[in-house]
């Protein structure tokens, strides 16, 4: 069971949540973000002053998958967050040792 | 001068300026975050550029003398408007202030448009467009009704701008979306409000302003001003309510957006006939007037015609019934004009009719010569990347919220 | 017809009509921002459905001739109201005017209520209730007071509606919170105001809405008018000082939800007496007003008694407060109409209290009945999931803010 | 009793109280989310504070006939004031109401230098500051003016305030930042605006009610009226169209933030001039007034001087050169008092600068000398953590904003 | 040491919170998210359109805690969060390398 | 490859910022949190009662960084951040398994 925790576009949430639905992830979480990172932020003016304001608007995405469709859906997420264009952002996997839902209190079999 | 009048038209036309800024706070609620400004900045700029030419040129093309068409030039830079007072005998209010409460109106019509053009319209284009629209299509169309201009000839009835305000500012909305065509993401994502207690609060505050609007319509502090009120404060509330019920029929939800729109809509329609109507009528003028805007607003949404905020709808629709109705509700008994057809006199409709179609086809033509125009200096829509940026970042190097402390720094 | 009276009511009916929405504010930025636009709406939807009911019905029973109880049918549809001039000779004003001041403060009245049971009353059940609430409850009680009903005759001094509009609301509030019962996690967890500065903004506009409420209420721009400016001005000014003062020494810390509540506690006690004590007696009163209110509310909070935003504590205790002191601090020498105990008329203070004990027995007993019928017809609570999830999606299909994009897909 | 006066200023003294809250949200916006309310409520406690003060005290020391220099004791506790008409044969209102009408002013005066201290100065210190001074700066400077003191027996043009108002807060605004130092992350930190939509309703509604601020200082609904409403609707127009080509010319980008304040810089500008000057001159000098304030503007950001939201560029600088203009543009045709330098009387700019001079002398030493006083008492700076975790918190107790539920535990 | 990150329903945090501090867990930080999962979302109106809002208001909670008391404190996020309906979210666990107080530097034995 | 995620007051977050551009290290997303923890929360007054809100403000920063660059991107945080009263927040390092770039695709390889 692996974290697949991807930081793309604002604009791109549903997109990605549609392309991860495909090959049949339908749980995850999503934040609102700012992101540091190639993409050059804009200028910021306020009372004269021209501020760079280098944290953007991006949004989270976070899935808990079983390890053996990790590979899908991080390039599910990679064909649907793709712009091109500096600022479309990272896919981060990492290692989840357990899972449980709340509602029935069960460990998952993810 | 009569005191009391010269009492209330100041502060009716300081109500209408009000206007302007609720409409932007009715038109920036309804857009998302990254656009909040920009849509904001849409209505406070035609104070500045409107207020400015209407003072300098407006004013002389839709009030000086002229012909049946056009003012002339005879009052270019306010020349010979002073404090001498105009209107009847006895209810003679100071010239300037005619001329600034006529100068409120031009200001907000104009800013009416925007709403069908947000998220995607360049500021400067639309900046450069609205300054050029109010002195070609606005003051010639007030001329027609309120400056003794032919429409007011044939005996058209527009008490406080059915015509000259909504349904010009209407057509000029869907020639504008028509011509820049819809938002990149308009139908694959849901474009969704950001603050809807910013519309609600705009709508209050429209509704506030709109006394100013209507009964300040009267130009005097007196029964037709009274009766303006009364149909402006119950024509919205039969809106309101039949909207409401629509909206339960269809959902079993009474949204506050549509409460909003409701109120807006109820006051458009009421316009052209605040003075000319009984309060009765008024709540059935503003009652009927919720269905077609309603099931505009309807159908309007499942096509590909992006008029991101209906104006045409609720400015178009809404001010083509009220134009009409007026025909219908209008009683001389009251306001010693002029009968409607409920009140024998079917004709009227008639003339009703061709006033507003008069507007449609000036302000559709000359808006769309207008926008090519503009579009041949300026292009008129955004680069795609600014529009997926937001506008208040591309267009004004701002965002309006900024919530966490050091996302910023001095350059 | 006297113009510059009309004038000036013209614009104190679009100042207390722009309360509600103001109203809406002051109570939707109090609440958690998933029930923000159900809070506001309960307060717009009062714009429709009293306003409508007030033109129909509620005016005939308040204002025309009937009896000692309640009007007769006379005025039904605004039959018999038109343009003739009503008031005084010398301060006459259109009489379509005077039913719509009158109407603005049945919408507002009925959306005082709503403070009291935001949060999980159903929406539906709320509009029936306060559009039946409006002709059974609010209309006879004005009529006492200014119909020229039994209050008036005893000689009541209501120059505002401290009674008509605040012990009513107050009373009427504190039945609905009990009947509904508190919210299911009142007592659980802390449920703090989402937005403050809505708050300060309601307060900020009821404030200045409630020179028209008050001042508007001598129903002439005359000296008795000026005389209700200044104690509107005044009050809330020692209000807020002292409600300041106390939250200092109870815990060091002046609040801005204090400072608020402190501005419409000062404007509810003044409003019974606005025209007849002078500036002076205005402060003490104001600054007297703020104990009861700030300890009722303290008090109430303690307890397991969830009126959600405490209406009881700032319009029924600050509505009686303002309705004793008036037979206190009422100076013949400054309006004409009676002294108070102050003055030597220690018997005014009685039949004040009479006064308020009708209201208090009227609407108390009468809202109980109107709420139980309703409940018949229509479960008064949300259900638990809705009340959960937040009345703005499960009433309203919406969500005050969303900021995020593309968190929506199209069905 | 002028009637038609009386009910012109009655909604003139509204629309000025509703000002101080509308600066609320234009200050509060421009500040970061932890300190929203801090900034709010030191407007919002001008209002009690002042307003009681004024009632007391101020109003006595700047309108009782005193001397030159200030008014006497004679209207202490409005002792003298009643119903009684004030002004010229034929223009009377209600002593009473002229009283009020005072008021407000010395409320927004003293709320406006809050703008330069927000988010360090602690609120209590704050408080009693604004207090003192509005008694021992205020009053005093008023009754140079417009209390018969020397000043207007000079002959110093102030038609509603230039000087009074923004001159002397702009002065006390300098100042206080001086004395208070800049916030502890100024110039390390991008100190970005957090919900710049409010303070654009900020500047809509300062507008709004400005037309009471200025229209309303002839006193009387006539054509003095009509002309400085002229003024003050047209000056802002120029002001926001130069402001933003400036900003154009430098960034490419018309901000939101530089139109709200355009807009009030040139209200600022106008208001001495309002009701001398002809709309032409009103345009020209509104157009002149953006360029001080916007590269003192400029220039102030680039020092090390934190006046936090521009007080001295806004209301000094725009005072000052709308007090000089003043000099320039007054017309003795259209106001019957006094010809500026324009029509042939270049002697009225030396008056208008030995006015200027004074009021910022006297405001200067005053004001530093009253804060160095409320220093002994109580420490005029938050302490550093109080200022690090935000000034809501520390001086308030409360959040502007809480979004989740379930954030805050009952005690 | 251990992540402990949960998804909860907004209205839950104070009852986590409370039964974290029960088995002597203090630290935390909660996020504001949105999340998709089984749990239908409601249908927003705008404009006569509908739409469909999936990603529904939800809290994440997420402490680090020393590796004999992860289960203690899933088990009491689990009892605390539950209410039995759709949408009572999850409990994810995941391996934390080491943990630093930033107010002393050092390295957290836990 | 490790993500390094710190919680951090929310005035620290451009000292953070700068202290890890000058090690290097640029990407990083940034999310506004509420953490409790030893420091005392604030009282919040409402309607005469009083809250301990006990939830304050805090800036997450996370950034995946190569291994060998950890302990740098860490003391460096920490350095940066640190005030030294209480509140001043932690660092987490946890592992993280791969990283992608969207816009290209590839596998980071760092
Ligand atoms: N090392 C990192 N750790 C965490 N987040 C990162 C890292 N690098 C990039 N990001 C996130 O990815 C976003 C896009 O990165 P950026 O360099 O601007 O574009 P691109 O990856 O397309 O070149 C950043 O805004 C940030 O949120
Ligand atoms: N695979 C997943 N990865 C990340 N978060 C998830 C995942 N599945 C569910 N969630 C989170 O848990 C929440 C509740 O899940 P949901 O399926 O609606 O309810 P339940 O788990 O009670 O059946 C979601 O809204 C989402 O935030
Ligand atoms: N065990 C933990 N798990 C997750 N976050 C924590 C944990 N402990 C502390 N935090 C975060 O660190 C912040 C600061 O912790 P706190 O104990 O208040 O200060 P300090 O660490 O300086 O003593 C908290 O507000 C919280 O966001």
């Amino acid at each position: 069971m692996q974290s697949v925790k991807s930081i793309v576009r604002p604009d791109k949430v549903d997109d990605v949540k549609e392309a991860l639905a495909k090959i049949g992830v339908s749980g995850m979480t999503v934040t609102e973000v700012r992101g540091h990172g190639k993409q050059k932020g804009h200028t910021a003016v306020y009372r004269g002053k021209e501020y760079q304001v280098t944290l953007l608007p991006k949004m989270q995405i976070e899935t808990v998958v079983p390890d053996d469709i990790v590979e899908a859906a991080v390039q599910a997420i990679i064909t649907a967050a793709r712009t091109g264009e500096i600022g479309d952002g990272r896919v981060f996997v990492a290692p989840v040792t357990r899972s449980y839902k709340i509602r029935t209190g069960e460990r998952e079999g993810m | 001068m009569n005191q009391a009048d010269t009492a209330w038209m100041l502060i009716s036309t300081a109500l209408v300026l009000l206007m302007t800024p609720a409409l932007a706070f009715f038109y920036g609620g309804l857009v998302r975050s990254k656009n909040a400004l920009n849509t904001m900045m849409m209505s406070f700029v035609s104070l500045g550029v409107v207020g400015m030419v209407w003072a300098v040129i407006g004013y002389s093309l839709a009030f000086a003398p002229g012909n049946d068409w056009i003012g002339d030039a005879s009052r270019l830079f306010l020349k010979g408007v002073g404090l001498e007072g105009v209107g009847p005998a006895g209810d003679q209010i100071p010239h300037y202030l005619y001329m600034c409460y006529q100068g409120t109106f031009a200001i907000i019509t104009a800013a009416l448009i925007s709403g069908a053009i947000v998220e995607r319209m360049r500021f400067s284009a639309y900046a450069i467009f609205i300054t050029l629209w109010s002195i070609v299509v606005y003051s010639p169309i007030a001329h027609w009704v309120w400056g003794g201009g032919w429409l007011s000839k044939m005996g058209a009835l527009d008490f406080a701008g059915g015509t000259v305000v909504h349904v010009n500012a209407g057509v000029a909305a869907l020639v504008a979306a028509w011509v820049l065509g819809p938002r990149r993401d308009y139908r694959s994502t849901g474009l969704l409000p950001h603050n809807i207690p910013f519309a609600l609060l705009g709508a209050g505050v429209l509704w506030f302003g709109w006394f100013g609007f209507n009964a300040g319509s009267a130009v005097a502090a007196n029964g037709i001003a009274a009766l303006a009120f009364t149909a402006t404060m119950l024509a919205p509330t039969a809106t309101l309510v039949v909207w409401m019920l629509l909206d339960i029929a269809r959902t079993g939800k009474p949204t506050a957006v549509g409460t909003a729109t409701a109120i807006v809509v109820g006051l458009v329609a009421i316009t052209p006939a605040a003075g000319f109507v009984g309060p009765m009528s008024a709540l059935l003028l503003g009652g009927l007037a919720a269905f077609p805007s309603y099931f505009g607003l309807l159908w309007r949404a499942s096509t590909s015609f992006d008029d991101s905020l209906d104006v045409v709808a609720a400015h178009g629709l809404g001010g083509t019934v009220g134009a009409l109705l007026t025909g219908v509700f209008a009683q001389k008994a009251l306001n010693g004009v002029a009968d409607g057809a409920l009140f024998g006199n079917p004709g009227q409709v008639l003339i009703q009719g061709t006033a507003v179609l008069a507007a449609i086809v000036y302000s559709g033509v000359l808006s769309f010569v207008l926008l090519k125009l503009v579009g041949l200096v300026v292009p008129l829509r955004a680069d795609r990347d600014d529009e997926s940026v937001g506008m208040d970042v591309s267009q004004h190097g701002e965002e309006a919220y900024v919530h966490a402390e050091g996302s910023a720094a001095q350059v």
